[in-house]
């Protein structure tokens, strides 16, 4: 072993032990190619070797998980012989050092992970959230971002139907781009990433391969090639919408005849885990011949041909007698095609290049013997001061009010979603804008309702709480649609897994949602982990996104809508009295408070309840809202603003609390018949002025929808 | 000024382009890479001081230095 | 009466153009952008999307595919052409229709519901209709904004708030015999109660007629 | 090639530009165009050939006369 050698694995990311492993695997020391493979293989993005101790403990399983974590996406059985596919994935890195192509390429990413699974995407999802806008460098990331989703998803066809949006000085200089995607797909039509028998092929479609996203290659190419080359390397990668649109028919063609075993998408360690990944699933082995790989530029080494994260690549799996028709079809589609290896007996991969062997490893190696950290864990010692910081409080509920609706983080989203096509495939029962999103499923009475939902702030007093009332609100989201909680998938975006605080933060939360989904009844089909989140090298909140995809069987013929309230109606509050706790609120951030307090915990048998009665009563209610940020108040002035109509709260209500496990229904007197312990006759719908309360300034509804609608322009200075 | 796509960035549109142009038979172009001009007027009399003025607005605003270099050129 | 819905790469409203016309009791088949007969069909839709990325401008590649030789020949002849936002967009690259498209005056892509007023009733589009009245239909493009310096393209629908800075505030174009016309909103969005607006059905329905009647 | 949007057609992307550089204390930038450049490899030997050549794909392509003009410059 060489000095430099030594060098070169520290510098790919590896550690010592690390790098001793492989020598053990192979039996000796490994070449190039074969140390590049591993080390992105066993990259924390890839192997999830700080995270997969613990993700362990989220409950996985019900009678209707088809595919659950690990392969590309999660797939539950939705009835009638539809499947549903989903994931998450984050694009937090990409989009900071280029917002724009950063978010577009994580759109692409997260189509590609469920059209692997053989489903149409039908439904596209962003959480993104930033630094407060007043900074320059913020606006520009936010603009950037948006423009990067709409641009792209909206050019490949697939509609953004929902999402979140927030602003906080936590992510100043780490803003968080999440995204998610929806698929269905015949139950016959499922396509699982494995390589088949020995005698398939592996064909490699769609964009030529470049020197993207190998920054960490460079340390290879200097070491044993010229140097020169490494300022070929791009510093970002740009996405091809259109590639990619020609790519999900082209696949999508290849699954309805039947022409492929098994497909895996090119993600993060490109051509080094598709082929690996599905032959070690196979527990078959595999010949690869890096030259047949089409590629973008002149004289690529095989590491770089092996790390490469070009965009917009798809690898097929295909019996020798259909390769013809797979290659036939890609041509119809106008993409391109290149038989690149061949599946044989055994378990080694062998990747050569101008006719020599430059890899020769056992392919479950780069997957299976990944290493895996259990790291120190520790509640942090500030915490107990966190919690005992104060909870804000309220002198004039119209002025509070109004500074809610007038955040950009509570405001309408309405200059986001009016940049994505969220109407596309004619699905879109209700879209953006609302408290879930709701797709019907042409050809049956089912609608799929999602809802994603992330609380930094509260998170950070109490994680695991945090974490178990995101599940519940993603759940009464769905619920006021009229759907049942089917599954969730997770975004962990934490700081950094050497610290032992975030370690115990990333427990907490994982532990919070696992505890509500259990309750529930809902498996986690699939995540997605983000660490190393930090501004100024202070971690960034623990951010875990939940998304939660709903049945509702049937869909409700007039789903309940925000803008059906009518003048006469009631308001009625649903679920536990709340506690009057404004810990991490969304109140607290407004007044430019530090998040402080002891936040409400959640009640599991309650939840199940009020979930429950609003699914029943999505049938029958004309509004229903969940209260979430901002509480009531907000609620309701969005109900109000959504109808163009006033109310009057002339009960004594917790206004701004968001304690769990509430909503709002509006209906005629006497319309429908509501449990007496769990709801509350608080008001009524009437007027042009929303009145909190009866010593409370009148808001007129003009001025509350002027300040709600220009939250997110007039902190853009548009 | 000329705003470059760097060359190791890709260009999708270029590469759409190259292949349309080679289907309407035009087969000897052999790359295309699309980028943009600005045009402005700028009111001054020193050349140096509106070429450093402008140099500064590309770095600030106009160009994109992740992915693209620039070239200015002062005109008449 | 066939309708033919075709389908460039990058093209991604197909599918919603023949669930909207069959609903309306149209018959309506998909159509690959190489095909260059169109022979058994009486009429045809350019969908929206994104043909060919949109690149270099949107529709200037599309115009060249075979099956646009047989379009021309269509809207020649009278057969009814409908063009819906991209599908408008190559019909004015293809010289079919009048002017060309810009970007949004404020630059952003927009997605949402416009209110759209019939200013002539002689049209593909708008047969059936009444001048002046009204009609609620999405819109969702970037380069929406249509320019036109010859002045000569008939306008059938227009915006009744200006949305994008369109000449003349035209939503929908025509060409002077009125079997050819382009839309920029998506009439095949508007075709159901439950998504909120069934004001596009009035709009396919004049184009279904028009096949009768060509 | 250059591909200039003919002046009396509207250019909204040169119209933001221009406030945005005033926003940003550029007053002195009276107006700004906001054109395309598209750089070529074409194979060949006859500059005349290849600009007679590059100039058809304008015509065909390139640029839309309703909107654009154009200026081609065979390089090196
Ligand atoms: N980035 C975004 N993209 C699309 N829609 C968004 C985005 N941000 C917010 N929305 C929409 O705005 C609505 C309100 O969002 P939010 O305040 O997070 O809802 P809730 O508090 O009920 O969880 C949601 O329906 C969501 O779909
Ligand atoms: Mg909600």
């Amino acid at each position: 072993m060489t000095i430099e050698r030594e060098a070169v694995h520290r510098q790919l990311g590896m550690t010592d032990t690390e790098y001793q492993s492989v020598i053990d695997i192979l039996g000796r020391e490994p070449r190039d190619a074969e140390l590049a493979m591993y080390s992105v293989m066993w990259s924390e993005h890839c192997s999830y070797k700080s995270s997969r101790a613990h993700l362990g403990r989220f409950p996985t399983e019900a009678p209707w998980v088809v595919v659950g974590p690990g392969e590309n996406a999660g797939v539950v059985d939705i009835g009638d012989g539809w499947l549903a596919a989903i994931r998450i994935e984050s694009h937090n890195h990409p989009s900071f050092v280029e917002p724009y192509q950063g978010a577009a390429t994580g759109v692409g990413g997260i189509l590609r992970d469920v059209f692997t699974m053989g489903a149409r995407p039908i439904g596209l999802w962003n959480q993104i959230r930033f630094g407060p806008l007043d900074q320059p460098r913020n606006r520009y990331l936010f603009k950037g971002v948006v423009a990067g989703i709409a641009g792209y998803g909206n050019a490949v066809g697939v509609p953004t139907v929902g999402g979140e949006v927030e602003f906080d000085p936590t992510y100043d200089a780490n803003p968080l781009v999440n995204v998610m995607c929806l698929g269905i797909l015949h139950r016959d039509q499922l396509v699982l990433g494995t390589a088949g028998e020995p005698g398939s092929l592996a064909i490699l479609l769609g964009r030529a391969t470049g020197r993207d996203g190998i920054g960490g290659a460079s340390v290879l190419a200097s070491a044993s090639f010229e140097d020169e080359s490494q300022d070929k390397r791009p510093s970002v990668q740009v996405g091809d919408p259109f590639e990619e649109k020609k790519l999900i028919e082209a696949c999508l063609e290849l699954y309805e005849r039947g022409l492929v075993v098994g497909v895996q998408d090119l993600g993060a360690a490109g051509l080094s885990c598709a082929v690996s990944e599905p032959a070690g699933r196979a527990g078959v082995g595999m010949d690869v011949d890096l030259n047949a790989v089409h590629t973008r530029e002149a004289e690529m080494t095989p590491p770089e041909l092996l790390m490469s994260e070009s965009q917009e690549r798809m690898m097929a799996f295909v019996a020798p007698d259909k390769v013809e028709e797979v290659i036939a079809v890609a041509d119809r589609w106008e993409i391109d095609s290149a038989v690149v290896g061949k599946v044989k007996q055994g378990s080694t991969l062998t990747v050569q290049h101008n006719g020599t062997t430059v890899a020769e490893i056992p392919a479950a190696s780069l997957a299976d013997d990944a290493p895996v950290y259990d790291r120190p864990a520790i509640r942090p010692s500030w915490l107990d001061d966190v919690r005992r910081r104060p909870e804000p409080e309220v002198d004039d509920p119209s002025r509070a009010l109004l500074d809610l609706l007038g955040d950009p983080g509570i405001g309408s989203s309405a200059w986001v979603h009016t940049q994505y096509d969220h109407m596309l495939f004619l699905n879109t029962v209700i879209g953006p804008g609302s408290d879930a999103s709701l797709l019907r499923v042409k050809g049956t009475n089912k609608g799929l309702a999602v809802s994603t939902d992330g609380n930094g702030r509260l998170c950070y007093l109490d994680p695991r709480i945090g974490g178990e009332r995101l599940v519940y609100e993603a759940a009464l989201n769905v619920a006021v649609t009229g759907a049942r909680p089917l599954a969730v998938v997770d975004n962990l975006n934490f700081g950094s897994p050497e610290s032992p605080e975030v370690m115990w933060q990333f427990r907490e939360t994982i532990e919070g949602i696992s505890r509500a989904c259990e309750s529930l009844g809902v498996p986690v089909v699939g995540g997605n982990v983000s660490f190393y989140n930090a501004t100024d090298e202070v971690d960034i909140h623990p951010t875990p996104v939940v998304g939660l995809l709903g049945l509702a069987d049937p869909m409700p013929e007039s789903p309940p809508r925000l803008r059906r309230a009518e003048p006469g109606m009631e308001v009625w509050e649903v679920g536990p009295t709340a506690s009057g706790s404004l810990a991490g609120s969304a109140l607290q951030r407004v007044l430019g408070m530090d998040p402080g307090g002891i936040p409400a915990a959640p009640q599991p048998e309650m939840a199940t309840r009020v979930i429950e009665l609003a699914v029943a009563l999505a049938h029958d209610v004309p509004v229903l809202h969940d209260v979430s940020d901002g509480g009531l108040a907000v609620a309701l002035a969005e109900i109000c603003i959504a109808s163009s109509l006033g109310a009057r709260i002339d009960q004594d209500v917790d206004l701004f609390s968001e304690d769990p496990h509430r909503f709002i229904a509006v209906f005629e007197t006497g319309a429908i018949p509501l449990p007496d312990d769990l709801a509350r006759r608080v008001g009524m719908i009437a007027g042009d002025e929303i009145i909190l309360g009866p010593d409370v300034t009148p808001i007129p509804v003009a001025e509350a929808a002027d300040v709600w609608h220009n939250a997110i322009p007039r902190a853009l200075g548009l | 000024m000329t705003i470059n796509r760097r060359p190791e960035i890709a260009d999708p549109e270029g590469t759409t382009v190259r292949r349309a142009l080679e289907e309407l038979g035009f087969e000897q172009v052999t790359s295309v890479r699309m980028d943009r001009v600005i045009h402005m007027e700028v009111a001054g009399e020193d050349r140096d001081e509106i070429q450093a003025q402008v140099t500064k607005m590309c770095e600030q605003l106009l160009a994109n230095p992740v992915l693209e270099d620039f070239e200015i050129e002062v005109g008449g | 009466m066939r309708t033919a819905v075709v389908v460039f790469p990058g093209t991604n409203c197909e599918h919603d153009v023949v669930h909207a016309l069959e609903s309306l009791g149209g018959e309506a088949d998909l159509v690959w952008h190489r095909e260059s007969n169109l022979t058994d069909f009486d009429g045809a839709v350019l969908p929206g999307g994104f043909a060919h990325g949109d690149y270099l401008r949107t529709g200037a590649i599309a115009r060249f595919s075979p099956v646009m030789t047989e379009i021309s020949r269509m809207a020649a002849e009278g057969a009814p052409v409908l063009g819906i936002c991209n599908g408008f967009q190559i019909l004015c690259e293809a010289g079919l229709l009048a002017g060309a498209f810009i970007a949004n005056r404020d630059l952003s892509f927009i997605c949402s519901y416009v209110e759209l007023e019939v200013t002539d009733a002689a049209t593909v589009l708008t047969r059936g209709l009444e001048v002046g009245s009204r009609l609620r239909i999405p819109l969702n493009s970037y380069e929406g904004s249509w320019v036109d310096p010859t002045r000569s393209g008939r306008i059938a629908l227009r915006y009744v708030d200006d949305p994008n800075g369109s000449q003349d505030q035209a939503a929908a174009v025509a060409n002077m015999e009125g079997n050819v016309a382009g839309i920029m909103p998506h009439p095949e969005r508007a075709v159901d109660e439950l998504l909120g607006s069934t004001d596009g059905n009035l709009v396919l329905e004049s184009f279904l007629e028009s096949l009768v009647a060509a």
